[in-house]
């Protein structure tokens, strides 16, 4: 099993889940996160002083799921997620030791 | 060094004059002031100058976290806009002397004239320069209300200029029609206590055309768009509250029995409706909430505006429980089935709640109330409500038209809408480089992008 | 068609006449309006119905996070409930012609016959309809204050009924004993300016006792439960103390030297309980916490409320000093130590800060501040602390059975509490299918589940 | 048991005798109460009030989420303490019977004499105490105006001592000069219709006095220093401007022509100097800001106070268009420049928008609009002009030494500043205990550490 | 070293965290989460548009541990955690290569 | 690849950010979380209730890089946020798989 995190923009965390339902996949834990990278960011201004941001709003996604799916999950999120401009994200893969279903204590892909 | 006083207190009066007005009416030794009524209109005006600041929370806490400060923006710059455009021209243009019953001569440019003694064409015992800010403050509210409409996706640059051109050419007007001495509507004798056609009408359905030509919002159908902080919500429409017995009460122009009255039928008509609000949605899905109870009240104090002088209390629960499900089917089933995007329900509550409160001001009113005043259907007068149906007409006639041909104009100037970018950026940022919460402990946020 | 008027401003009336009650006693030619006294009271009743969106936000800054809109959806919902039934009802049962020193009678149904000209029997030189206005904005707040007693946990539809009873059998009948002409307190020789027994005593009451036949949050020993909004809480503290300026000045029920002894004894001693409940916080723990000055300055508020129109500034910065340290104990020592939970302390701050503002009326009432009143103790009147101490035990004793009386009532048509789940979830969710905030930048999100 | 009431009553006033003080000035059978200006007085008072609660808002919102109820805190605690102070000794220092053209006597001390009766200096038709009132309201809301300056670092123990001092030393003799009869620079004839001197200049030299003292906030190099919540400041400012029609308006001191002038040149220059705020930030740096518009408005309604009852509308308006360019180019230029950390621009915005303004008044004066003034340069006298700038420095001069004295004097008794730690984690965990917010869906956050 | 990953109800932190203490467990790192998974929504309504929510408030509870002491925390969690109605969350356990106490530099097990 | 995480104090991240920028290290992801360890917590007081905290804002630094650049930016994190008082944090670090750039579909070291 591994763990996909993808780090997007906050617009399209709606069509994301959806596309990702079609797959049924519905299991996910998403939070908001501040990213850096290679985005410029417009000025902000409080009584003249500027104030140029660096650190933009993004949503990370956090998907357990089995090895073969990767690849399928990858390919949505490139298709929703991608705009073509500076800032659309990152996904990263992460290996996982075990996963554990706490209403019932179901361990590995049962927990699922 | 006298002539600087004439230069800076008479020039624009000196341009008055050239047009051939009449030379100022007020004259020393005309009636006299008097302490009370004056207290009472300057609290007014003061009370309905709050309802400003109090709908841009009311607005704002609707709105999504990144354009909040777009729409406190909008109110306060309404604020200082209309409040300057009015002491130079506006006041002038909707109270100066009438003509042709259809606007005010520029007798009043620049305040000339208007100072310490009453008018006493219009409150003879306040000083006329009260009676100008008590009106200033309707004038402000009514640009304001508009907003609501085109909330989440205006051009900075194209409101200004819309704004402007709008309370000149669509509010004073009109405030002259219903309530100048010689204005047509006022001649043809129809109510409007406190400006439900001049306010609430003339807003809301400029609010509708402006959703209309500006089109609906990007996100609207990609994504749940939910008010992002109710509790500001619910302390402006407090402060709406709280300032619209200004607006109703104050609209006596005196303390007296008829302003009681006014007080009596405004805060009934609200409770009425924020009670038959929040039952119409317990009915409909079973969970009255907070945003339809303020919403109710609302439209409660939409509908009684026109009729507050007129009518008696019982008259002002049924008014109150009447108009909040008409309101509430607008917002929740007509916007939907007609497929405008009003972001804040402009029209759905100010338009349609106008609209119902000036008929049924035909309906409901009372000479026993107010003798000043005629009686409505419901006591022996139909015609009442003739007339009421020709003001409402006729208002939403002129602010339909007028604000299309605004709109069209400004678009030719500049962009009526904000870039795709900017809207999915948020107006804060895009618009006025600022975000308005700073939740992380870490410093220095930006805004969804 | 003349009769539809009759009809409609004149139905509940005839219901009156029906049931025996005499004619309306106001009558064309009696007293004069004085527009002074009317401005002064018209804007003292919008500064008292301001206190209620200001305890929305007092109450609703100190709940937590997913409790808050039912705080604020309680408040307004108060506002409409209280606001029809007083018109239809409760002004009449309150200050109607006296039944037997212990109720008004029915001749005002429908706010028949109250209009523009005085009631003399109230208030001489302001309209009926203006003191009657004035006196719904006191029933309104007095429900509004128990709900922090009940706050994170009740049953809104429990709630409702509660809400309506309560205010037609415990609030209506109360204002009657003590300010009613004829009512048996006030027929006693009772002191209370403004509303201490009828307004905190009776709510604080009411409070302690729905706390107590509630039980307590479920997550009380859970977790900490801990103020989601403390700007908001301080926010709703300045709009209380602005609105108190109405509450007890406006009791003076004219704009004259009473009113102003009234405004100075009433911000004297919000100062200087605001002081001493940070002192005894600093000597206690350490810190002056924001938390406490606010409370301090309600409870200074609420201390001199029944006594402000009759005792000096003196007095009023000891009753000040006096009542936050007594309430401080009420809330951080006697509510632990008895166990009831009171969630946002309306028992510990108005029950008790209340009950010790009526007591000490008795002791610094002085006629040279206010002839029309009494002495109290250090003035030489020993006998009217024992007053005080009946209007007090009275109080105390009708609002705690009627209370219980009511809720168990209610409780057998539906639950009193929210359910376990739904409480968890919060009410917002739950009870009313909103959220608050919305503080994630994707759309969205719910509430603890 | 009579001599209670002289005790409580008339202890402190004894004392006053015994300092050989005249007795009070005020007997029964003086000029008589009028309703209209009494209703109008209490009730500006209760707007002035309102405003240091605005003001709690308006500078709430712009510090950092950890030191917000900070904020709010010295806000409350002022209130307080001024209340207080101002009943027992302030009132009789400002407004006492002139001791030396620089300060009033002891003969009111504890408001001894200072009853329901009018005091003709002051004010003939209204309450005595209700003109204290109202003076203290401008008393409470000049010592809350400094804490801007020094935001986000100041000890508490330091802030109260500062703030008691500060009031009684510095705000009560130059109330007594400007405005007390007999003060020295009221009988150097300075226009001060509202308080630019009195309370603008004052407060805005004390915080950069205060602002140089204590040194710079530690962060302030190492990360940007956002606001953290502009609905509460842009809310703050409604509440402010609100509030300034009691300020300015009620500073005639009766319901009359003049207070409508002053309410119509306030509203104007209030709303001019928002817009020239914005169309300076516009030409600046592309954008107009909420944060500007409303700190415009600030300026606006700061410059117009001492002229408010002075000049006429278009006079307001150019004061407004020409302030705040002044205040945007002093806090985004000046400030950096010289390099203090006025952490809110108390300074920028109410040191240099009050100097603005009383220069200003010495040109705009206009006899035509009160003949109870002077007339200024622009109008023939320029002497005027110098008589405001001798006043502006002796303010200047008087206000930065004493603060100066009374900071260095504070310090010797308790740290100025916070420990480095206490700033970091922020006032409100480190000096109060309270954290303001809970975001987290879990309970108990903590704040940066 | 292992990092265990436990997604619960906000409503049982407290708890957890106290249980996790009488273990001698005190450090762990937390914050609020959205989750999405067989959890069915309540309805949200505004002027009568109806809104089904189906992302839930869970809070994550990171926690570094040695590998024996993964067992022992799980058991914990599953004590504490679980009330057997869907929407418990879930508890996932990762690989960790190094450990660094910043304010000494201690790295691995003494990091702890 | 690995990913580096580091719980920092929140005065100290606008530093660190500046460090990493001097090592060219730009791409990172941060958000806000509250940690419990061996800090001990100032009290705060509700209407005289006493409520000790013991959990601290504190904000995760999540940076992916290449394998020989995590000890360059351990120094760095260390040299910037260690201030020698208990609850300046701690740096964990991971192995991972795999990275996307959404916006282009590249993956691995060209997707940093
Ligand atoms: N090395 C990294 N480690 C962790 N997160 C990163 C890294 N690089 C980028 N990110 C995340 O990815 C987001 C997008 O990266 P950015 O370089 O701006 O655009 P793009 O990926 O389109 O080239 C950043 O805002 C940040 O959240
Ligand atoms: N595949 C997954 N990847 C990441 N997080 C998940 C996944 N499935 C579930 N979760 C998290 O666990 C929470 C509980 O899952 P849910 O399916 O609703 O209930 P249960 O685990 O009790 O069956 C979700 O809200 C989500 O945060
Ligand atoms: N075992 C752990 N697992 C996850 N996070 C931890 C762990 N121990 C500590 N932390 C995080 O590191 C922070 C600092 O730890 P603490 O023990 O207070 O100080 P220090 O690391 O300086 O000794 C904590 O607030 C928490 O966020």
């Amino acid at each position: 099993m591994k763990k996909i995190e993808a780090i997007v923009r906050p617009s399209k965390v709606e069509e994301l889940k959806e596309a990702l339902a079609k797959l049924e996949v519905r299991g996910m834990t998403i939070f908001d996160v501040m990213g850096r990278g290679l985005q410029r960011g417009e000025k902000q201004y409080y009584r003249g002083k500027e104030h140029t941001v660096d650190l933009f709003p993004k949503v990370k996604v956090e998907l357990v799921c089995r090895d073969h799916w990767v690849e399928r999950i990858i390919e949505v999120i490139l298709k929703v997620c991608a705009t073509g401009e500076i800032g659309d994200g990152k996904i990263f893969v992460y290996p996982l030791e075990e996963i554990v279903r706490i209403r019932t204590g179901e361990r590995g892909e049962a927990a699922l | 060094m006298r002539s600087i006083r004439h230069w800076l207190t008479g020039a624009v009066g000196a341009i008055a004059l050239l047009a051939g007005a009449a030379p100022p009416a007020l004259a020393a030794g005309g009636p006299a002031v008097d302490a009370g009524d004056t207290a009472f209109i300057l609290v007014s005006a003061a009370l309905v100058f709050l309802m400003t600041p109090g709908l841009a929370l009311f607005y704002g806490g609707m709105v999504r976290r990144k354009n909040v400060l777009s729409i406190l923006m909008q109110c306060f710059v309404i604020m200082g806009l209309v409040s300057v455009q009015w002491v130079l021209l506006g006041y002038t243009l909707a109270f100066g002397p009438d003509l042709g019953h259809v606007i005010g001569g520029l007798d009043w440019l620049g305040m000339n004239g208007v100072g310490q003694a009453p008018n006493a064409d219009y409150a003879g015992t306040i000083p006329a320069a009260a009676f100008a800010m008590f009106q200033l403050m309707f004038a402000i509210i009514t640009a304001a209300l508009i907003i609501g409409a085109f909330a989440e996706r205006m051009n900075f640059a194209a409101f200004v200029l819309f704004t402007l051109l709008w309370t000149t050419l669509v509010y004073d007007p009109l405030a002259h029609w219903v309530w100048g001495v010689g204005g047509w509507l006022r001649e043809l004798g129809a109510l409007d206590f406190a400006g439900g056609t001049v306010v609430h009408i003339s807003s809301g359905v400029a609010g509708l055309v402006a959703a209309l030509v500006l089109g609906k919002r990007l996100s609207l159908q990609r994504e749940p768009v939910i008010p992002h902080n109710l509790p500001f919500t619910v302390l402006g429409a407090g402060l709406l509250w709280f300032g619209w017995f200004g607006f109703n009460a104050g609209s006596a122009l005196a303390a007296n029995g008829l302003a009681a009255t006014a007080f009596l039928t405004t805060n009934t008509a609200a409770g009425a409706a924020a009670l038959s609000w929040a039952l119409a949605e317990w009915l409909h899905h079973g969970k009255p909430t907070v945003l339809g109870v303020v919403s109710g009240a609302v439209a409660g104090l939409v509908v009684i505006t026109p009729a507050a002088g007129f009518v008696g209390p019982l008259s002002a629960v049924l008014m109150g429980l009447l108009v909040a499900p008409v309101c509430y089917w607008a917002v929740a089933w007509l916007k939907a089935r007609l497929g405008y995007d009003d972001s804040l329900d402009a029209f759905g509550i100010h338009g349609v709640g106008g609209t119902v409160g000036a008929l049924l001001t035909g309906v409901f009113a009372d000479t026993a109330v107010n003798p000043a005043g005629f009686d409505g259907l419901l006591f022996g007068n139909p015609h009442q409500l003739l007339v009421q149906a020709e003001a409402v007409v006729a208002a939403w006639v002129f602010s339909a038209v007028l604000t299309f041909i605004i709109l069209k104009a400004v678009g030719l100037l500049t962009p009526l809408r904000a870039s795709e970018d900017d809207e999915e950026v948020g107006l804060d940022l895009s618009q006025h480089g600022e975000v308005a919460y700073q939740y992380a402990d870490f410093a220095g946020e930006a805004h969804s992008a």
